[in-house]
């Protein structure tokens, strides 16, 4: 975050306490030029990078929140999150939190993602084993799955996708960011 | 949990070098460690996500080329593993015989002479497909890997957010039926909707229908009950009419009036208090 | 704030900042109760308000976050809000991404859909925590509930119902085309 240092310029505390409550505002991850754009065309992109940097020392000494950085699209956004070291207070405050990922609903949800539009018949064949249904249930309840309608095959199975929330969740910019499935294989030198 | 440490099997580094034998039996493969306490055992076995995963995991443990794999054995070994987890009381899907009977069969053909092909092309090896579903199954995993290696939300981060301030218009926010339909999901999983409303199978349309009920009673004066009742939408209809204006009454929200004996009954607003909320233009 | 200060408990930094954390990661309000679940049983309640009040403190002096302390049936609860002088900078900026509603929101616009008419304090009761105010200003403004008049039952309270931009927005008919409760419900309901 300090790479640009070479004779940082000073951020008055009112910018960096409204950069702080602007990316608070705004849950989605931010850049650089949408920050701008608020702050005012008066104020040096370079000032608001010195504010971000001054909120990125504040943040790292934070015990459960931080300052992040990401790409969305080639473009660096920030966003401010709180760690996973918040996880067990929040469960403790509600039981009813997402349970943890089973194997079984990695795996179907990994199928979805790489080969959608796909059946729950087509998901049963690559795993070889029935989908269970509450994981069907628990993947769209959580907004990562959806469907996509009906293939016009007999029996009209339901087709089913990934959302945007997916994406979201797992800070995957794009369904093209997914590793190539066919590399994924166990040993490298074959080629099937 | 990466694919790689799976496939070494949770306890792999206590049992290889264990003496193998099984009821009694040396045996040239021991799929486990009799040093393993039971219930581990059978929470170990219980792990295994299918006879594909079983499967994948005899290969890589051995380290068997996927490609050349030694039917005979492998089978033998499935076979083994399977008696066990039917030792165990394993409750054993019906895919994990499946595939065994599939498994003998390949074994069986392999003894065989290949099937002469009509064309010039090889004689099909009779593991390709078995082979072709190991792979994709084995892509699956390490898809799923690697999904599971991504920072998601809610559990490696957590969103944070202030309110707007108050001053602040609402930003018109996009409708979303999805996200609405998956909200009401969640509150039923939760149960919490149940338990507060003690909701019934209770049709959508006597909801509507309060809803459209106190529409009509937007003035505040009371209307003839008879004006609520649409003959056109039939005897059930009438039913979801009624059992909304009751619904309606007993939650006070509308009251009843008449003037006389046997005479008309009218519907009203109970008074309207100061609307916190505006009305929909 | 400080009106309880005796002889004020000192809060660790840590707890400090933990209470700041689980009021940025909840969207509602959230009461000294609440907050003690998360944090734990072994901090005391006068530790959790000392906390707060160190964190009240803090935001007195910030220029675009104020903490707000709130009664909702008759019980305090605390939020982190943006003041009014971060407005203007909103409504200057262009984030790029479309807004979108809250799980919160979400979920009472989805209790007000299916069981309208419905009150504020039947919504509370099925989403076990406090409405947030701003939320249903946020869904009002937006077109989407109203009023439909007062309940005579003690405190009078507001029944909320949809409205027909609602109805247009989400590109249905009628209510009535809003998937029931019992298909909603369903254990084996794979239809996303």
């Amino acid at each position: 975050m300090s790479h640009r240092r070479h004779s940082p310029p000073e951020p008055p505390e009112g910018l960096v306490e409204l950069v702080e409550a602007l990316l608070l505002a705004h849950p989605d991850p931010v850049s650089l030029e949408a920050l701008g754009g608020m702050v005012g065309q008066e104020t040096a992109p370079a000032l608001i990078e010195a504010a971000l940097d001054r909120l990125a020392d504040r943040y790292e000494a934070h015990r459960f929140i931080q300052l992040n950085r990401l790409t969305r699209e080639g473009v660096p956004h920030w966003r401010l999150v709180a760690s996973a070291s918040l996880a067990p207070y929040l469960k403790a405050g509600d039981p009813g939190r997402p349970p943890r990922l089973t194997r079984a609903a990695l795996e179907t949800l990994a199928l979805v993602a790489w080969r959608q539009p796909i059946t729950r018949g087509e998901i049963e064949a690559a795993r070889g084993v029935a989908v269970n249904p509450q994981i069907l249930k628990q993947l769209t309840e959580r907004g990562w799955v959806r469907s996509l309608g009906h293939r016009d095959t007999p029996g009209r199975p339901e087709m089913l996708g990934t959302t945007r929330t997916f994406l979201q969740d797992f800070g995957i910019d794009s369904l093209d960011e997914l590793p190539d499935f066919e590399r994924l294989a166990g040993q490298d030198d074959i080629d099937v | 949990m990466s694919s790689e440490t799976r496939h070494t099997g949770p306890s792999s580094s206590r049992w290889e070098d264990a003496t193998p034998r099984v009821s009694g039996e040396p045996m040239e493969q021991l799929p486990l460690d009799l040093y393993i306490p039971v219930d581990a055992l059978a929470i170990w076995l219980e792990q295994f996500e299918g006879p594909l995963d079983l499967l994948l995991y005899l290969i890589r443990k051995h380290n068997i080329d996927i490609l050349e794999i030694p039917v005979a054995r492998v089978t033998e070994q499935y076979l083994e593993y399977l008696e066990l987890m039917k030792s165990m009381a394993i409750e054993l899907a019906a895919e994990y015989l499946l595939m065994a009977a599939w498994l003998t069969e390949i074994k069986s053909r392999m003894l065989l002479p290949p099937e002469p092909r009509d064309d010039e092309e090889e004689p099909l090896d009779p593991r390709a497909e078995l082979v072709e579903r190991l792979l994709e199954y084995e892509r699956t995993t390490r898809a799923a890997g690697w999904l599971d290696e991504q920072p998601r939300r809610d559990r490696d981060w957590f969103a944070l957010e202030i309110d707007p301030p108050p001053s602040l218009p609402a930003p018109p926010v996009p409708a979303d039926l999805d996200g609405l339909i998956g909200a009401m999901k969640r509150l039923l999983r939760e149960g919490s909707v149940k338990q507060a409303h003690h909701v019934r199978a209770e049709p959508l349309s006597v909801r509507q229908r309060m809803t459209s009920i106190l529409d009509g009673l937007q003035s505040g004066r009371p209307r003839p009950l008879a004006d609520f009742f649409r003959p056109e939408e039939g005897r059930m209809g009438i039913a979801v009419c009624t059992v909304a204006i009751l619904e309606l009454s007993r939650t006070r929200a509308i009251d009843w009036e008449q003037d006389e004996p046997y005479g008309p009954v009218s519907l009203y607003r109970v008074e309207v208090g100061p609307v916190e909320l505006e009305e929909d233009a």
